[in-house]
């Protein structure tokens, strides 16, 4: 079985009102030395076979076709280590 | 884990080698029991042995654990909560009462509405958000098992100081779960309280109301009847939430039930909540229920398959007993031991006995709506709950021994402390003069009690399926149940911890004429009456006494108003360390509203109305608002109640609305004539100019008193001397103050405040604190 | 329409009814669209808004009917999820976004109507001021700024927020309407305004009235 | 300028309904080898200073406080590539 990573951000040129949240509650915590935080998602994908080309391309269609929305996201694929 | 499924494949002696099974448990009576880990006391641990005649299977003794908890079995409180049983007429419109898993009102044109309100206290504490929505999940399966479609909710909160650094994770948190479930659900929130006191700040309270309704024939029953019946589950699979305690009986000596000798996995305490599940499940339960495809249905809540199992064969009588078989339990962590599976609190459970006939139509309509139902067992005529795992008998009880439940009379005593506490009136220094009043309404308006809740309660979907005739911020909900009759029922909850722990006696029927009040003010008739008794430990002679004066007047006052009480839930061990909250009983009251187009608001609408006080204002401040934001005093007696005053309120409001002579109608409670006024004025977006002569000699006495029995309406001049006269055929005492106009509120020879600078402070309170 | 998790969708069939049409109900899961003239999607939480709003009910069996139809002419509404589906299906460009305080919001808006043109707006007129309650999580609409120019330049914002949008709405955008206009997505519940007992107005009937009078007008020529 | 990634992923014996959505959504779209769906947050932190230790570890005091909620999730950190 191979566990596929996909990280979904939103593209750099779309608002992100919860990064912006969480930047300024760490300031508020004392956090000043962090300067950005953008949010996305994550998901762990189990896929059936070997860890292989043919998992990440599974991985890269349903990522493209379900798990972001092209509109305003990006994603990229990795392997779980 | 890999190996769980090899052991699940064989059925037969490999998996009974190492499961504490029956005939183990009668083999090795001498076995060493993590009961009182589990929270059975000596007593209660020999009662089970004297039951079986046998020391108890893990199983067993994790299903007996869990259903005589004080939880399920209400053992500290069942002996007061007798009292609450309605008497003769008080009975007349029910259908089904206390012991139901909500009481069932008879609201004519053949429809039923059952509503109950229930806490999740502790859990909101540990994990706001998730504690929360799974709180609003409970209740409204519970209205779902009465075969009622849910059609609202409201949340009752308390919180630690508005200030208090942990007040700014639980408050939030907490309304972002009961947002996210209920709006995810498609039920209309529509209203509930919110306040702040000290004794909350390591105890927050969560009460969530749910209200169903139904045509009469609808009515199901939590009941196992026809041997040969199936038995379903149906909706989520079961893991491993909220089964912290089950993993002691893993980890305890005779540990079999894994089987492999493995640590217990963590097991953790938090219950996730998925409201689209729950949203299939309520449509598919609608379904089942009008084709007519079950026979008895009951919601998993606390203790799971355990309760569940046990309350349905319990119900079915003394012959009728059931057999499952754990196996075929759907799991989504394999692991699971019996005893887990038996206490997994995994949320978006039903359980329905089903006749082989319908079988296959129950599965269609689960298939529509995707969602997963299994037979686990079936309905016998031996009397016995049966339970096997891998070939192994686990659990073999008369299942009536699990569902009663021990019931204790525990010591009670009148701390001596009351009596300090009122003799210590408020006798502070009162403002005086214009400015100081004017001062004192200010203060009043933008504490965190009395501010806008709109940061709260914007975060609710009120107005969903279209039926939302009043909601937050008025003083009740009203739903319309009927788009051509226009018949409606009303809701409110209240609850007032300080009165409570002043008197807990009075304080409860404060309670109960606040919300029977606040549904008088919509023009519906109050009718029938929901509690949550949220109290500290039961094991403190001190804490009993509260909840026994508070169920002692709850009684009487339900009594006197002649309206029954349908149900509730008991939460105890609200305490930090030593120290117990507020008693703090919430009622809810129901009333029907005969024609929703008649509703009444609480906003002052018209302008030139003649503005109108109604009841009696006396000098009552203990346990006042302005005590408690003024000073910080808790002392001294609560105001008096008249029921019977409240009575004639009532009718008088019912009465004129139906006339349609009321403008509007506000009742008069936290803080007074100030408050109301301010809110009307503010809701309805218009000022007025009043004269407190009328109400009392003493101004301060006038605006902050919290005498009961009281509300403030408009009527249009002409009207105004037919509403008075009709007043006083309701022995309602009626005193013109004012009138509608302008956009300040205005008090003669004291103050004037613009509505502006109301309405800034009021609505800044939440804002500023929680973003 | 209704999917798993619509819960609007009673809302816009008595809406339907208040404006003296037939309200037919479709199911997700069936690919006929029943001979309907023209199809709501209603608000609500479909599939619980798990992954994305509206990206789990754009893959339902019925869309694969209804995204043709609707490219083919077919008057489409989506209100609230409704609108969020119909942009993850890309019929409506852009895309809806967490609200900026990052809370779910219901409030009474007041909307502009600046497009009286569309199949669903036709009985309002142009400027015409609407109160009408939101209630969303996800309601803030983005897109790229060619795209905001494109739909401003070509008329196809339908409504928008009188006062700033309280989710933080680009170009205080409401709803927005495909190039013929067959198609409206909004974020307000113009479904919720149909009488004063139970909402703030009844200004948001002119969207099914709009519509209802279309086909009437449309049955009266034949 | 560091960047720090705070992944943060439900704990695995939490349920994870929105995980299991999305399963069932894949295998609706015939993604049918996809065996497990997880779904978590990630989170992009730029933090003042050289992408070293005192980075990481601050990244750390900020997810533990802020960014994951440790009764139910679980959190690991990574500089970005
Ligand atoms: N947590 C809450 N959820 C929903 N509505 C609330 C909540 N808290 C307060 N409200 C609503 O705000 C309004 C004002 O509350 P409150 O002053 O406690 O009313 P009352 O004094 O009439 O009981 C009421 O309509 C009440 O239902
Ligand atoms: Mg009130």
């Amino acid at each position: 079985m191979a566990r596929v990573i996909v990280d979904v951000m939103l593209k750099p040129e779309i608002h992100d009102p919860q990064g912006e949240a969480v930047l300024s509650a760490s300031h508020r915590l004392g956090f000043g030395n962090v300067t950005g935080v953008r949010q996305g998602k994550r998901f762990e994908l189990d896929i059936d076979g070997p860890a292989g080309e043919a998992a990440l391309a599974r991985a890269e269609e349903l990522a493209r076709e379900l798990l972001a929305n092209p509109v305003i996201e990006e994603f990229s694929l990795s392997f779980a280590e | 884990m890999s190996d769980s499924g090899a052991e699940r494949a064989p059925k037969g002696a490999l998996g009974a080698r190492n499961t504490d099974t029956v005939e183990v448990a009668a083999a090795t009576p001498e076995a060493e029991q993590p009961f009182k880990e589990l929270g059975l006391t000596d007593d209660e641990y020999a009662k089970v042995r004297q039951i079986l005649g046998r020391r108890p299977t893990a199983a067993e003794l994790a299903l007996y654990s869990v259903m005589w908890s004080e939880h399920c079995s209400y053992k500290s409180s069942k002996v007061h909560l007798r009292n609450l049983a309605p008497r003769g007429a008080q009975a007349g419109r029910l259908l089904a009462g206390i012991g139901a898993n909500a009481g069932v009102v008879d609201i004519g044109q053949g429809y039923a509405v059952t509503f109950k309100i229930e806490s999740h206290n502790h859990p909101s504490f540990v994990e706001p958000h998730q504690g929360a929505a799974t709180g609003v999940g409970g209740i409204v399966r519970d209205i779902l098992a009465m075969g009622a479609r849910p059609v609202a909710v409201m949340d009752a909160l308390r919180f630690g100081p508005a200030d208090a650094h942990d007040t700014a994770r639980v408050l939030p948190g907490v309304v972002s779960g009961i947002s996210f479930y209920g709006n995810c659900l498609g039920l209309p929130n529509i209203g509930g309280e919110l306040s702040f006191d000290p004794c909350y700040a390591g105890n927050p309270l969560v009460n969530a109301l749910c209200v169903g309704v139904m045509r009469h024939a609808d009515l199901k029953a939590a009941v196992a009847s026809g041997p040969g019946n199936q038995v379903v589950l149906f909706g989520s699979r079961t893991g491993p939430d909220g089964v912290g305690g089950a993993s002691v009986l893993a980890s305890a000596t005779f540990a079999g039930d894994a089987g492999d000798g493995r640590a217990a996995a963590k097991r953790p305490s938090v219950q996730v909540g998925d409201p689209f599940m729950e949203k299939l499940l309520i449509e598919c339960c609608l379904e089942l229920f009008a084709g007519d495809l079950v026979e008895g249905i009951q919601d998993l809540g606390a203790a799971g398959v355990a309760c569940a199992t046990t309350e349905l064969a319990a119900g079915g009588g003394p012959q009728v007993g059931m057999r499952v078989d754990l196996d075929l339990v759907p799991l989504r962590d394999p692991s699971l031991t019996p005893a887990e599976i038996l206490m997994s609190e995994s949320q978006e459970r039903m359980m329905a006995i089903v006749t082989p006939g319908k079988a296959g139509e129950f599965a269609a309509v689960c298939a529509k709506w995707d969602v997963e139902a299994t037979v686990i067992g079936e309905v016998t005529g031996d009397g016995l709950l049966t339970m096997t795992w891998r070939g192994g008998t686990v659990v073999s009880i008369p299942p009536q021994t699990a569902a009663d439940g021990p019931v204790y009379s525990r010591p009670l005593a009148r701390p001596s402390a009351q009596d300090e506490l009122a003799a210590d009136g408020p006798a502070m220094p009162r403002p005086d003069g214009g400015a100081a009043l004017r001062q004192a309404l200010l203060a009043l308006l933008g504490s965190p009690d009395l501010a806008d809740k709109a940061w709260v309660t914007q975060q609710y979907d009120a107005i969903v399926r279209g039926n939302t005739v009043l909601a937050m911020p008025e003083d009740g909900g009203l739903l319309r149940v009927d788009e051509d009759t226009h018949l409606g029922i009303a809701l409110a909850t209240d609850g007032n911890g300080r009165y409570c722990r002043l008197d807990p006696y009075l304080g409860t029927q404060l309670a109960l004429a606040e919300a029977y009040r606040n549904v008088a003010m919509t023009g519906a008739r109050p009718m029938a009456v929901t509690n949550c008794l949220n109290f500290g430990s039961p094991e403190d002679p001190g804490v009993m006494w509260q909840l026994a004066e508070a169920v002692r007047g709850l009684a009487a006052g339900c009594a006197t108003l002649g309206i029954p009480v349908t149900g509730g839930n008991v939460s105890l061990y609200n305490q930090t360390g030593q120290v117990a909250i507020h008693p703090t009983p919430v009622i809810g009251v129901l009333g029907v509203h005969d024609d929703v187009r008649r509703r009444v608001c609480a906003g002052f609408g018209a302008d030139g109305a003649t503005i109108i006080v109604l009841g009696e204002t006396r000098d009552e401040l203990g346990g006042s608002a302005w005590a408690h934001v003024a000073h910080g005093h808790l002392g001294g007696t609560p105001p008096a109640v008249d029921l019977a005053a409240e009575q004639r309120l009532g009718e008088l409001i019912v009465a004129a609305a139906a006339a349609g002579l009321l403008a509007s109608a506000h009742d008069l409670s936290d803080g007074g004539l100030a408050i109301a006024v301010a809110e009307s004025c503010l809701r309805g977006g218009n000022g007025c100019s009043i004269a407190l002569d009328g109400v009392s000699p003493q101004a301060f006495t006038a605006l902050f008193s919290e005498s009961a029995g009281r509300a403030v309406v408009t009527v249009r001049p002409e009207q105004a001397a037919e509403f008075v006269a009709l007043a006083h055929s309701h022995d309602v005492p009626a005193a013109a103050i004012g009138t509608v106009t302008g956009d300040s509120l205005q008090v003669h020879g004291q103050f004037d405040i613009p509505l502006d600078e109301l309405a800034a402070v009021w609505q800044g309170t939440l804002p500023a604190l929680f973003g | 329409m209704t999917f798993p998790g619509s819960l609007d969708d009673q809302d816009a069939a008595r809406a339907v009814r208040y404006a003296g049409a037939e309200p037919v109900p479709l199911w997700h899961a069936d690919r006929d669209l029943r001979g309907v003239d023209a199809v709501i999607l209603p608000g609500g939480f479909s599939y619980g808004d798990y992954l994305r709003c509206g990206a789990i009910a754009r893959f339902s069996p019925v869309m694969g009917s209804l995204v043709p139809a609707a490219r083919a002419g077919l008057p489409v509404l989506g209100i609230c999820n409704g609108f969020q589906i119909l942009c993850e299906a890309h019929l409506l460009p852009g895309a809806l976004t967490r609200n900026a305080a990052l809370r779910f919001i219901h409030r009474d808006v007041r909307l502009d109507v600046v497009n009286a043109g569309t199949a669903w707006t036709s009985g309002y007129a142009a400027g015409q001021s609407l109160t009408v309650p939101l209630k969303s999580g996800e309601g803030a609409y983005a897109a790229d700024p060619e795209t905001l120019d494109e739909l401003e330049r070509a008329g196809r914002v339908v409504v928008r927020y009188a006062q700033a949008a309280p989710n933080g709405s680009a170009r205080d955008i409401a709803g927005i309407c495909s190039a013929e206009g067959n198609i409206v997505g909004l974020m307000p519940h113009p479904e919720h305004a149909i009488d004063p007992l139970t909402g703030p107005s009844a200004d948001g009937l002119g969207f099914f009235t709009s519509i209802v009078g279309a086909f009437a007008g449309a049955g009266a020529a034949r």
